[in-house]
């Protein structure tokens, strides 16, 4: 038997290349790289997942530790990745609002307000600082997820932060024992979602949602989705 | 149980593949509707309420009336949905192939909001409130248009992320129970009778994360992105978004609310529900008043509606929440109303915009009255039921600040002085035939100087406009002006009367929730 | 309906009606000596209305009934006021007759009529004196309001004949206020009566004429209708005065001596007024229009002076 | 049996309202407009009844929402607008019969007299209503038929304008009035309108906001100005029923709210006369500078609601000092007078209604002549003007007498500075009183008198019978209502000391009629016809009389300071540094104040900023995101700095 609290401080070290892979996918420019970014957060995610399982012993764990090893670090990557070759785009470069620089160091606020806020919420709680420190790493790679979303023009990089924000919560939820069978169906329900997502984005999409709208703008076939 | 109704509703749904023939497909989406309708119906008047059937499964008055709400809806749609589908497919913006895919998620639809609505544990809840997100998707993008999968895209990227929020907000939930019952659990029923005792901070924190998600599914302002270009694109589905997916959401907050209501935190959410309540209003109300597109502008005002219903669930009264439920019935008549109008205006004119319609009261007076009526009935104005509906909820915001209800009264004027503005500017346009009537109307009964020469130009006139004419009148099919006229008919009926009936069961949700 | 009241309605308009032309010819005389003429005889205004009579009527063309109509209805309304004002003896009020605000309405009853029967004809002289009696009439309706109201005020009734019966018999004005009201008053009778510095009813330049401007157009019977309608307006409002500010001898009983002394009185009084009007007229020089309404404001501003000065006394 | 007479009624218009929509020919227009005939005739029954017996029907309750029933309630008040009601109604049906007719097309017709038909019981249903929530909704169904037949004739750019800004406007009214019934209700805890004896610093927002409410729908300055607009764009019977009824309607809801009230406020008193001093004022001022028939006639309904509301606000400071009997002299008079204004206001604008048909404008520029070419409409027209110009002794007289009466009496009130108010109050009054004089000189004189000044006046033709009965009755219960003003009053329960009209009536018309038997009797000569004297001309031509802008110019003058005019510059340069001069204009525009300090800046402001707001959602996902993002992040702050 490994000693917890060792496996615990790897667990915390692993929550540090959690954070770090979140800012490097809000940094990165080159979309094949902020895919593999990904499926090292997953591959964490799973490993985080598996050390549990070491430190419980709870079956559920190592379920989800398969489980996400088997979506989210083989599955969807290779789905994207895909796409990646078909769209035929290599790198995202234009930046929505928020240039990569001011970025990470709003991503640093997030940190911030998800531990103030939290340590406020869960004032008085008995619970463990694991939990705590999961709690505060999960909200705040959802939020930074969402920065990913609004601030790339690319879909499919869209599509990585919604996915970055899913591990998010993932990660929150794991601390959360006692839920295998909601995340399990979590899980499938979101792989749904995202095959939904990249059809759409296969029939549709060749490049920025914007460049096509503008194309088709051009062409002048649909009037009326805007008010003018 | 669950599994019987989702293996039943799956063999159903093979059905739906099976015929070929539009009119088929169309009549089980129907019967489907129908259903669910009776079933609702049965169950509310036979069952011994409230009730636990199987381990996940829960039916109280609450999710039944929405259920009954969303059946109506539904299968107003269905019948609608036929010429609609048939009158685009003709136009080529629906390929017939994906037709049997489009019944497909019109009929999961409803089912994933069923046992969304009727399941008790508040994860299966948020799963099927999902895939409810996935199918309105499908939906939305199943034109050829291009600019469908945009406004799919943008739905999905909007509510599944804030939905995401939503699930913190249910892990959140899960801890306390865990913490305070010793064994987690996401259980309505379960919750709700220990509400009291959770720790009112960590509550508050879950109620604002499932509070994002939910509100982003209602429609909520600023999560409301998605809904205008959801409305604008989808065909006829988005009368359903509006009876279906955003009574969904306001379901969860009541639920939700319900919970809070005995926590201390009880006033600090009702904050943040009024004010997203009077944000939402405020920026809805603000942008229909540029709007020139038709069904734009019946988004936005659903956003507006939601704003009210959320001031109304944020007061927290009995009678503000029992006009709020009967609220979100009426809101659904009179939307499909709306939409379903509007959608045989953009039959006819192939645009939504203001500026391509003309003649309308020649084209299609029957759709511009229930589009007027309509317009009448959703800015609040009597005979229609919104009206005392809306005086209740403010009478009861009043209590909080009456210059609150000052101010959201001043707002719903901008929505209503939207409404009319687009209806004069979109109504008012006659083509020359009309005003060379009037001209010759002039000289008939004006003095009798010189009419021979007038009569001659005009003659010649008419000729001329003969042949430049607008494409020609649209045939509006018996299925879809029914369930127009229907709905509206209803709408109008409940004004004159308030069934008892209606009022008992409303009385029964109050009381199951824990108001009074 | 009393006989006191029966009797009053009977000599009362016959006696404003004989004696108001005479008036108007004092006042003529007056001037004239104001500015070293002799003037006409005292009697002129009667031959002048006796000639009128005689004469046949003339109308435009393009004149209505409402040109037949207002000569006979502004006299009528006249007379109908002569049983508001009290000159021979003051009656048992009877039906309202008297009420101040009631006068002050006939006398706009008489002003709306002439001011469309010289719009009738469609002159522009008609048109032009209409639109202007009719402004100046506005501005100074708020002065005679107020006036009116402080006479009552003062006199504590809204009827004239119970307003008078109160200061009758005093040789002086029962209180002190009633002198202001009565510059009031005096400033109303000249708007009114369209006199120097208002009107000029004596020029020959139509562009500057008011009320003459609106008759223009009435010949023969009519005009001497509507000159004896004037003539008795003047009487009138000078009966008003005379009674606010010397009262001495208005009898108040049923007594064929006492009636006859206040006649005579009266006779005397008005005398005394119409000497002091054409003595002010004489003094003046006509005021541009636009400038009037400043007049006016001192009127108001004595007739309101008086009300306030009541509240606080 | 009483009941049954209001039953009738609603009945009958119920059915004037659904028959039209049913079947479309012009005998169920006719029927409907009888019916709407009938069910006055009914009401004028009822009403008479109460009043005289006093003796309130009992209506039951009918169950309508859960927690509020569907009640009816009639007392002396509502009795009073009742028969006002039922006074102006027939005029206007027996007019309307052949006036829809001139509607542009058969579905027109049909709507416009079910429409008329649901305005005149929505009117009716507002007077009845027993509760705030059946009274709200009858109020609103009342503006939105009214909305409707302003837009009768939807495709006139100006009828839009007219149509839009009514809209918004009793909107408004509307909302006033929600917030100031829902703080009654708050305050009471039930929807009646029942007693109110509750400290005023509690009544003060109930009372702005109903005030401002009502106020708006009965056009008070500066909420007024939808009226000029919607008047013209209405047909003219249905302008009757506005201006007659609707604002009177509007009135009526401040006196039920008012009356329920034990103990006002003196600042009450000064507020309402205030306001309706300046709407008076204001009223007639501008209505002296209008060249439009119709709206001229609007603005002289601003003026007269101007002057009930003086009533009523003198009522208040009576009440308040303690003046029982003064207080009820000048309700007495509001009340009159709003009846009054009824009547003479149906009657005027059924008389421009026909006129406007005849000639097919609405410029007063363009009449004239009409004396000879629309005789009986020309008759018609004088006794609403005499009327409306408080001429003794028509009814418009016995109402501004008695509130002179209450003025007059007034300064036994021993505040100071509340008699130099009610002075002040006094003399508006009376400047009021005499403008209008001037005005109906003016919109009569350069109307119906003199040569014709166009074409189509010259060619103006009577209109047919129906459009003739209809504004005689109004006219003849104008004269009657004058005449036993009185009678009338004491009839009505108020035993007021007030002049007999009706002895000073029959003397002047016996005086005028031994006058006229004298002179013609002595006439020697028949009167001769001959040309005016023009200083030499040789006829008179139209272009040389006194026109409509002539004839008001000395009051522009004297006035000059509120009738404002702006020069504006328009200049087009040939360059961006403006030196070279291509062409421009100049143009002297009349200011209009209200429109351009109070409507027209918050217009802009919420456009500009409605503008903005809907720029935000552009269509963009990413903004979409980030304002959700944005909201997440306020929210988590929000939740947190709760804790």
């Amino acid at each position: 038997m490994i000693d917890p609290l060792f496996l615990e401080g790897i667990i915390k070290v692993l929550f540090v290349f959690v954070l770090i892979s979140a800012g490097l996918i809000i940094s990165t420019r080159n979309l094949s790289s902020a895919l593999t970014t990904y499926t090292i957060q997953s591959f964490l995610l799973a490993a985080v997942s598996f050390l549990l399982y070491l430190i419980d012993g709870k079956g559920q764990l190592l379920l989800l530790a398969c489980l996400t090893l088997a979506s989210k670090v083989i599955l969807i990557p290779y789905f994207v990745s895909r796409i990646e070759e078909k769209i035929k785009i290599g790198r995202d470069l234009h930046f929505a609002y928020l240039e990569p620089t001011p970025s990470l160091l709003l991503s640093i606020g997030l940190i911030l307000l998800s531990y103030t806020f939290l340590s406020r919420v869960f004032e008085g709680l008995p619970l463990s600082k694991l939990f705590f420190f999961g709690a505060v790493i999960g909200l705040s790679l959802t939020l930074m997820g969402m920065l990913v979303m609004f601030s790339r023009k690319k879909v499919v990089t869209k599509a990585l932060g919604y996915l970055s924000m899913e591990n998010g919560v993932l990660m929150f939820g794991l601390f959360v024992t006692e839920l295998p069978f909601i995340i399990e169906v979590l899980i499938i329900l979101d792989l749904i979602i995202l095959v939904l997502l990249t059809t759409i984005l296969a029939v549709g999409m060749d490049s920025s949602i914007e460049e096509y709208r503008q194309k088709f703008r051009e062409l002048q076939i649909w009037t009326g989705v805007e008010s003018r | 149980m669950i599994r019987y109704y989702l293996l039943v509703m799956g063999i159903f749904l093979a059905l739906g593949l099976i015929p070929r023939s539009h009119r088929l497909m169309n009549a089980l989406a129907a019967g489907n509707g129908l259903l669910h309708l009776v079933m609702s119906c049965i169950a509310l008047l036979m069952l011994d309420l409230p009730v636990k059937l199987g381990a996940s499964l829960y039916l109280d008055h609450l999710n039944l009336y929405v259920e009954l709400i969303t059946a109506l809806g539904f299968s107003a749609a269905a019948f609608y949905a036929r010429g609609y589908t048939d009158s685009l497919m003709e136009t080529g913006e629906l390929d017939p192939k994906n037709l049997k895919t489009f019944y497909l998620a019109f009929n999961l639809l409803l089912v994933t909001s069923t046992v969304a609505l009727f399941s008790d544990n508040l994860a299966l809840f948020w799963i099927f409130a999902e895939l409810t997100t996935v199918c309105a998707a499908m939906l939305v993008a199943i034109l050829s248009a291009r600019e469908n999968i945009d406004a799919a895209l943008k739905y999905v990227f909007i509510v599944s992320g804030a939905m995401l929020f939503a699930f913190l907000g249910l892990v959140f939930l899960f801890t306390l129970s865990e913490q305070t019952l010793g064994e987690g659990t996401l259980n309505w029923t379960v919750l709700a009778v220990h509400a009291s005792e959770f720790s009112p901070a960590l509550l508050l924190a879950s109620f604002t994360f499932t509070f994002i998600g939910f509100g982003a599914k209602a429609g909520v302002a600023p999560f409301h992105t998605w809904l205008p270009d959801a409305y604008a694109r989808a065909p006829s589905v988005s009368a359903i978004l509006s009876g279906l997916m955003q009574n969904l959401g306001i379901y969860g907050i009541i639920r939700m609310y319900a919970l809070l209501r005995e926590s201390s935190a009880a006033p600090q959410a009702s904050s943040i529900l009024i004010a997203a309540g009077v944000f939402s209003i405020a920026l809805a109300s603000f942008s229909m008043l540029q709007q020139r597109n038709l069904k734009r502008l019946i988004a936005f005002s659903s956003v507006e509606h939601m704003g009210l219903l959320l001031i109304g669930i944020g007061v927290g009264t009995p009678l503000a929440l029992f006009w709020v439920l009967y609220y979100m019935l009426i809101h659904v008549l009179v939307k499909e109303t709306l939409l379903f109008s509007a959608g045989i205006l953009h039959r006819q004119y192939r645009s939504n915009m203001r500026e391509n319609m003309k003649d309308v009261f020649k084209l299609q007076p029957r759709a511009a009255w229930c589009l007027i009526l309509g317009s009448i009935a959703i800015v609040g104005m009597p005979p229609f039921p919104l009206f005392p509906a809306k005086f209740f909820i403010l009478l009861e915001s009043a209590a909080i600040s009456p210059y609150l209800t000052l101010a959201v009264l001043f707002m719903l004027i901008l929505a209503a002085a939207s409404f009319a503005n687009f209806l004069l500017k979109a109504f008012s346009k006659v083509t020359a035939e009309e005003e060379n009537e009037k001209e010759e109307h002039r000289h008939i009964t004006g003095t009798s100087a010189g009419t021979g020469g007038a009569v001659k130009e005009n003659s010649t006139g008419k000729a001329a406009y003969e042949k430049s004419r607008l494409p020609g009148q649209y045939l509006v099919k018996n299925g879809m002006r029914v369930p127009t006229i229907f709905m509206l008919a209803l709408a109008l009926a409940l004004g004159f009367y308030f069934p008892d009936s209606l009022k008992d069961l409303l009385d029964a949700i109050i009381l199951e929730l824990g108001y009074v | 309906m009393n006989t006191s009241f029966l009797l009053f309605a009977l000599l009362n308009p016959l006696f404003a009606l004989l004696a108001a032309p005479l008036y108007m010819a004092l006042i003529r005389k007056v001037k004239a000596y104001a500015q070293g003429r002799r003037g006409p005889s005292l009697f002129q205004v009667y031959y002048d209305l006796r000639k009128l009579l005689q004469k046949e009527a003339v109308y435009s063309p393009t004149s209505s009934w409402i040109m037949r109509f207002t000569p006979y209805l502004n006299l009528s309304t006249l007379l109908v006021c002569s049983l508001f004002v009290p000159l021979v003896f003051v009656p048992e009020p009877a039906g309202g007759i008297g009420n101040i605000i009631v006068f002050l309405y006939l006398l706009a009853l008489e002003r709306f009529f002439t001011a469309l029967g010289g719009l009738d004809a469609g002159s522009a002289f008609g048109g032009m004196g209409s639109s202007r009696s009719m402004s100046l009439a506005a501005v100074i309706e708020p002065t005679m309001v107020v006036a009116f109201a402080a006479l009552a005020f003062v006199l504590k009734s809204l009827n004239l004949h119970q307003m008078f019966a109160l200061n009758a018999g005093t040789i002086l004005p029962i209180s002190p206020t009633l002198v202001l009201v009565s510059i009031s008053l005096f400033i109303i009778l000249i708007v009114e009566t369209g006199r120097l510095p208002v009107d000029n009813p004596a020029t020959h330049l139509e562009l500057t004429m008011i009320n003459e401007a609106m008759i223009l157009e009435q010949t023969g019977t009519n005009l001497a209708l509507l000159e004896l309608a004037h003539a008795l307006k003047q009487f009138l409002l000078m009966g008003i005065l005379i009674n606010t500010i010397l009262p001495v001898g208005l009898s108040t009983e049923i007594d064929a001596g006492k009636i006859a002394v206040s006649a005579f009185l009266f006779l005397l009084k008005a005398g005394l007024l119409a000497i002091i009007i054409g003595l002010f007229e004489s003094a003046l020089a006509k005021m541009r229009l636009f400038r009037l309404p400043a007049f006016y404001v001192m009127a108001f501003f004595f007739s309101a002076l008086t009300i306030l000065i009541e509240v606080f006394a | 049996m009483l009941e049954a007479l209001v039953y009738g009624a609603i009945a009958a218009l119920i059915s004037g309202t659904v028959l039209p929509l049913l079947y479309r020919s012009k005998n169920t227009r006719k029927t409907s407009f009888g019916l709407s005939l009938l069910s006055s005739i009914l009401l004028l029954g009822f009403a008479g009844a109460l009043l005289y017996t006093g003796k309130e029907p009992v209506f039951p309750p009918i169950r309508y929402l859960p927690g509020l029933d569907f009640t009816l309630v009639a007392d002396r008040l509502s009795a009073g607008f009742i028969l006002l009601i039922a006074a102006v109604v027939p005029g206007v049906s027996i007019y309307s019969v052949e006036y829809v007719e001139h509607a542009k097309s058969e579905a027109g017709k049909n709507l416009q007299t079910a429409l008329t038909n649901l305005f005149i019981l929505a009117m009716l249903m507002v007077v009845l209503a027993g509760n705030m929530v059946i009274f709200l909704i009858f109020w609103e169904i009342m503006s939105l038929s009214s909305l409707l037949l302003v837009l009768h004739d939807y495709s006139s750019e100006e009828n839009k304008k007219a149509g839009f800004f009514y809209f918004v406007m009793t909107n408004i009214s509307t909302a006033f009035l929600f917030v100031g019934f829902i703080s009654l209700f708050r305050l009471t805890g039930s929807a009646d309108f029942g007693p109110l004896e509750y400290s005023a610093s509690e009544l003060a927002l109930p009372f702005l906001s109903l005030f401002i409410g009502f106020g708006v729908k009965a056009g008070l300055v500066p909420f007024h100005k939808w009226l000029p607009y919607a008047h013209p764009a209405a047909p003219s019977s249905v302008s009757a029923l506005m201006s007659g009824v609707m604002l009177k309607v509007a009135v009526y809801g401040f006196l039920r709210f008012l009356l329920s009230v034990f103990t006002p406020e003196l600042w009450w008193g000064v507020l309402i006369i205030t306001a309706g001093s300046l709407s008076a004022l204001f009223g007639v001022i501008y209505a002296l500078k209008e060249n439009d028939i119709k709206r001229l006639l609007a603005y002289s309904s601003i003026e007269n609601i101007g002057i009930i509301f003086t009533g009523i606000g003198l009522y208040v400071i009576f009440k308040v000092e303690g003046l029982e009997s003064l207080a009820l002299l000048s309700l007495a008079g509001a009340c009159f007078h709003a009846f009054n204004h009824a009547l003479f206001k149906s009657l005027l604008f059924l008389c421009a209604g026909s006129i406007v048909h005849a000639t097919g404008t609405r410029k007063i520029e363009a009449f004239g002549g009409l004396v000879k070419t629309m005789p009986a409409t020309t008759a018609l027209f004088m006794i609403g003007s005499v009327s409306i110009a408080a001429l003794p002794p028509t009814n418009g007289f016995a109402g501004e007498l008695l509130l002179y009466q209450a003025f007059f009496q007034s300064f036994a009130v021993t505040d100071p500075l509340l008699t130099v108010f009610l002075i002040t109050a006094l003399s508006s009054f009376a400047l009021t009183g005499a403008l209008a004089a001037a005005l109906f000189v003016k919109l009569f004189g350069i109307t119906c008198l003199a040569l014709p000044r166009s074409e189509k006046s010259r060619l103006a033709e009577e209109v047919q019978k129906p459009m003739l009965i209809g504004p005689a009755v109004p006219a003849a219960l104008c004269i009657l209502a004058g005449l036993f003003s009185k009678q009338l009053l004491s009839f009505a329960g108020w035993e007021i000391e007030f002049p007999d009209l009706l002895l000073l009536g029959l003397l002047l018309g016996l005086i005028y009629a031994a006058l006229f038997l004298i002179i013609r009797s002595k006439e020697t000569s028949p009167a001769r016809i001959s040309e005016t004297w023009g200083c030499g001309i040789p006829t008179l031509a139209p272009h040389m009389e006194y026109s409509s802008a002539g004839f008001s110019e000395p009051l522009v003058m004297i006035f000059k300071n509120i009738y404002r005019t702006k020069i504006v510059h328009k200049a087009e340069y040939h360059d961006k540094q403006e030196s070279l001069f291509k062409n421009g204009n100049v143009e002297i525009r009349l200011l209009r104040f209200f429109e351009e300090y109070l409507y027209i800046p918050p217009a802009r402001a919420i456009e500009s900023f409605s503008k903005y707001v809907s720029s935000l959602q552009n269509g963009k996902l990413d903004s979409y995101i980030l304002y959700a993002f944005l909201a997440v992040i306020v929210l988590i702050i929000a939740t947190g700095g709760f804790v």
